[in-house]
């Protein structure tokens, strides 16, 4: 933490984990408030996996990932306003409110998409890795995934492939420790996850999640070695969600005190105070909080100002061929 | 009688026919409890039995079905649940290529006593990956029972037939009538597959649905009372075997029908039904049949935009008037 | 125009988009020489193209057809293959969660351009598992397009349209069609979607079917020529979208429908032609629709009981004539 | 090699494996003179896999095997009567000619049945362990899968379920080196297969697969494992098909050396000289052979004679419940 753009890092990634942690505590609020639609999935407690993973992406990288998204496309650079517009389902929202809190997507940024079916990116990281090696673009894919994404078939098909392809993907498993309400040795066969992930011929770390800086240095060494033709890496981040599966899980299943022990040990206090003890002053932090609060109200403010899709919008984006789509849709009569 | 909840119907089917039968077990993600499952389906009852008579599994849909039909050819008599009728999608090998033509591919060698529950529908804004109704894929598949209920009293004794059939079901429920209410028998009953109930009687127009449908159709049917036409509802109940004959007959009455469903219009479970009775009922049909169901687009995540693309009252109060303009 | 096997047909649409465009890249099981594919379709193309460009891969499905998407997402135009279409089980959540949605999901960031290539069909006796007809269950996905070409010609062109196109295009080819012949342009050329083609014009009644099915009913046509009926044959040539139009036309001129197809019957593609077909043209039809269909079993292995369960040119005959005897 | 019971071990194999091939053989010709239908895939060279794992079989266990599935049901002990009158199409055949090649079952038997789909039958087969546990019945399931099954995810979830759940299971892993025509290191990027199986928990061992008694003893100690409460094992028998991937392809990718080097090892000349060396007469060996040849001629034989099915019998065994099963059906138009 000497140096001057190390710390520059570190307070973007402070700013970053922020951006996030206001973000999810405003939907959640929202959402307990009747003003956000749908189901949601809050990644608070996670910021630090998120965070430290993404900032070690570069442009034209891509990324991949899951139905707990926010978290994840925020640190990408999915802005919080087309962000939040989109949860409240306004029609300049990231996807025009089709896609909503389980499908953020900005492609424009390489997020290929968070996804409502567990483990679903996977195969889409592999191919967003195959396409950088046959066009020599040296791109890389960060692909997120659950703990509970370990055990569906898909992630031993693209694990497989990864290494089989060589291919410039990094695997992120973002392990807090319960898929829904069941935790992993309920759900899990396999001892040792470093030693299943290294027999795919890959490197394999386990990472303090909540630790930003941790994160950032491990995922940075596997994005380097898939940048410069090493083959894919797997990173297990240990991290924990400070709420329940969904917004209206009340978590019951969880031990309370395993729920205290993790948020004492919030990413963002850690963060903080490595920030503080290396010379930064109480009162730059605290900018960066209050900006962070204020842009936050100003894209709240604007998604609530923000139109509503007209009901027809339902009917475009369905495929990209206009004489195709009209044919394809058929009379509609509403 | 006694009013509960449809997902109270779905948990006393289970434990009533658990308690019956200890080869009968429950297997499926995060069906204890205090979680229950997703819907609350399950809950209450993994407290109440030995720990194996409710099996929580790792996500792995294709194996948890596989491994259901492993077991129910081998002794025990499994009800596995897919949480969304959308993961279907990962367990459609399971379901299809094994479950559904197991007992034909051997020769009729072994039965195939396994219940699948799922539960589909949209109408929660839950986007285009947890709302979609796919029962039409699912009929289309030789060698499965397809029920579908819309009540709690139909709820629990299909399901408790479908837990003694010796033959693959499939049991979808709708996330949207978990929290409705209804009568239920005292005492202990079944229903059989393939018998429809005529959920309202009527004479100028008949409107068959299932599951969230049909509640739309009976309000449909209200609405349309208030203008003087009297529509005749039809639950079918189970769609595979589906009982034509009840459709059939008020259709020879009414001359006129409507087919909703939630699913989308293209290949989806209408055009069955239209095709069957524009072929039996020709020459007692007045208009030609109106299907209402989903517009051919994924299910968009803003409500009103859901809205639209679903089939709605207002659209089956148009469709039957439509049949009656002709 | 120059005679050439459908397979062939297939062959040079590949291999002059993969010459035209060298983003396009063939991804699937076993396509490179010697095998050249299961039915010989890539056979010669991976000895003229670099190797990045004809890729085998694992037996997994899911992430052959996910692995394609993200491809697709990202700058390169594969064109998967699902060795059998009932393989696409394995692929569901891929081709319907992922490759149908993205594009709605995303709020139209994005173009897909995926040809995902299949072959479905029965005849050869290969039973439950590698002779089903699914498409009824891919034309229920809004978001697809699908082509089912039944000739050579209609194939390479289709082919060179779908693989041009940036939207995802399911390509059924059939098993038993491979070996068919047909003259083919020696120009340059492509085929629209939703253009059907008459394939045979004729007065009494009008039969629709597709790729295989097509074949018989126009063995059926002669066979009812022979008895002085004339029955036009339409090929819809993509099922989606659909050219209703020229069908709707015919059966102004003809008042009477046949519609074939391989698949099971229940909740098949033939269900929703006769849907639309009896709503849109309900007062020119003289008789009522009849659906050539395959029973709703699974498909037996032996040849005749194989033969009897699928759709034969004697059926369409006989639907035909019911159309007439109505 | 020293007991009798030892000797008379090894004699049943060597039956089994000369029952298997014959019957193999016979399949193969007739099916090139047209005389039996469908499409089949042929296990001659790996025979000693199919024996020696099914002969540590007991009554009440259970078998899933795959699409090249005639010698592992053969060696659990389907009769070839019903397993030639099968692919014959004819009415008395194993699965009543509904079935074929691809499908042969005999539940008496435990056998659940061959599999046309790579990898379907890891799920039942963890299925049927799942009742043995639930059940307490101490019964065994043997899984047999391709090397090509690998990479399928049900390989992976069911795997890890076995562990999970501690069920009675033995996978067989029958590498034959070549899914189709892709050797194994063009489709798998994993680099140990073994370290690969014991990362999920379970003791996983190498065996040559042409030497039946290293095969038998190998899955013995595995069965013995589960039945005892034990849990599950993984086995990986290397062998090879002397024929290409199924009838009518002429295996061209395979490098001619390579197929001589196997077929030098044959299976059955390993057995034999095994027996030979234990001092087994020649006599003895070639009346097994002869009447296994005759039991095979009486076979087909018998299969020739017997009756093709009726056409309506395509519509029974659909549904077990007749009222249903006819509703469902359907009018019958043909
Ligand atoms: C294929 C599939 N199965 C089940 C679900 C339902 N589901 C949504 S999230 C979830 C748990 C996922 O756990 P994990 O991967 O650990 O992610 P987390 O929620 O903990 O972030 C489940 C079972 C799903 N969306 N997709
Ligand atoms: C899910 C699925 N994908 C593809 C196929 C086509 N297929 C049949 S056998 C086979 C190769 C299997 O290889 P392996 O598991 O090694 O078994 P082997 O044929 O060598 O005995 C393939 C790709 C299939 N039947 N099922
Ligand atoms: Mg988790
Ligand atoms: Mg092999």
């Amino acid at each position: 933490m000497a140096s001057e753009t190390d710390r520059k890092d570190l307070l973007e990634m402070f700013r970053s984990m922020v951006r996030i942690r206001l973000f999810e505590q405003a939907a959640y609020d929202m959402y307990m408030d009747g003003e956000l639609p749908g189901f949601m999935h809050i990644s608070i407690g996670q910021e630090a996996t998120s965070v430290g993973a993404c900032s070690a992406l570069g442009e034209g990288d891509y990324l991949t990932s899951t139905h707990r998204g926010h978290g994840d496309t925020i640190a990408r650079g999915l802005s919080i306003e087309s962000a939040m517009a989109e949860l409240m389902g306004k029609a300049d929202g990231a996807c025009k409110a089709k896609g909503g809190s389980m499908h953020v997507a900005d492609f424009g940024l390489g997020i290929l998409g968070a996804n409502g079916i567990v483990g679903a990116g996977m195969p889409i990281a592999i191919g967003s890795a195959l396409s950088s090696n046959y066009l020599d673009r040296k791109t890389v894919t960060l692909c997120f995934f659950g703990d509970g994404a370990m055990t569906t078939g898909p992630t031993h098909e693209a694990m497989n492939m990864a290494t089989l392809w060589n291919l410039p993907v990094v695997f992120v498993r973002q392990n807090n420790l319960y898929a829904e309400s069941t935790p992993v040795r309920e759900y899990q066969g396999i001892p040792d996850i470093l030693k299943w992930a290294e027999s795919y011929g890959m490197p394999a770390t386990r990472v303090d999640g909540n630790d930003v800086q941790a994160v950032h240095d491990t995922v940075l060494t596997a994005v380097e070695r898939a940048r410069s033709g090493g083959g894919p890496s797997f990173v297990e981040s240990e991290t924990y969600r400070w709420f329940g599966h969904n917004i209206g899980d009340p978590g019951k299943g969880r031990p309370p005190e395993e729920v205290t022990a993790w948020k004492a040990r919030d990413p963002l206090v850690i963060c903080r105070s490595v920030l503080l003890d290396d010379g930064a002053d109480e009162a730059s932090l605290s900018a960066i909080e209050s900006e962070e609060q204020e842009k936050l109200a100003k894209a709240i403010e604007l998604g609530r100002a923000a139109a509503l899709p007209k009901l027809e919008d339902a009917l475009t984006d369905v495929y990209g061929d206009q004489t195709l789509a009209a044919a394809a849709l058929g009379e509609v009569r509403r | 009688m006694t009013e509960i909840l449809y997902r109270e119907a779905i948990q006393q089917a289970l434990r009533e026919e658990m308690l019956r039968d200890d080869t009968v077990f429950l297997i499926g993600e995060d069906l204890r409890d205090p979680w229950g499952g997703t819907y609350k389906a399950t809950a209450g009852l993994s407290p109440d039995f030995e720990d194996k008579r409710v099996l929580n599994t790792p996500i792995a849909e294709d194996t948890i079905i596989g491994a259901a039909l492993g077991a129910a050819l081998s002794g025990t008599r499994p009800v596995a649940e897919l949480m969304y009728i959308d993961f279907v999608m990962r367990a459609m090998d399971a379901v299809v290529n094994q479950v559904a033509k197991v007992r034909y591919m051997s020769g009729g060698q072994s039965d195939v006593p396994l219940v699948i529950r799922t539960q589909g529908g949209g109408g929660r804004s839950s986007a285009a990956q947890h709302g979609n109704s796919l029962e039409a894929w699912l009929c289309h598949v030789p060698g499965l029972l397809i029920a579908m209920p819309s009540t709690p009293a139909d709820a629990k004794g299909l399901l408790k037939t479908a837990i003694r059939l010796n033959d693959p079901v499939i049991f979808i429920e709708h996330k949207l009538l978990y929290a409705t209410k209804g009568e239920v028998p005292d005492d202990e009953y079944t229903i059989p597959f393939g018998v429809a109930d005529i959920k309202r009687e009527g004479t100028d127009v008949t409107i068959v649905a299932a599951s969230r449908a049909l509640l739309f159709s009976l309000e449909a049917a209200e609405e349309l009372a208030r203008e003087g036409i009297s529509a005749e509802v039809i639950d079918p109940r189970t769609l595979v075997p589906l009982d034509e004959e009840t459709i059939f007959e008020s259709v020879d009455k009414t001359n006129r029908l409507v087919v909703v469903a939630e699913g989308a219009e293209r290949c989806g479970w209408t055009a069955e039904i239209a095709a069957r009775v524009q072929e039996a009922r020709f020459y007692s049909l007045d208009a030609p049949i109106q299907r209402v169901a989903a517009l051919n687009v994924p299910l968009p995540f803003q409500p009103d935009m859901e809205r639209y693309v679903l089939p709605s009252v207002k659209d089956i109060v148009a469709a039957a008037k439509r049949t009656l303009d002709a």
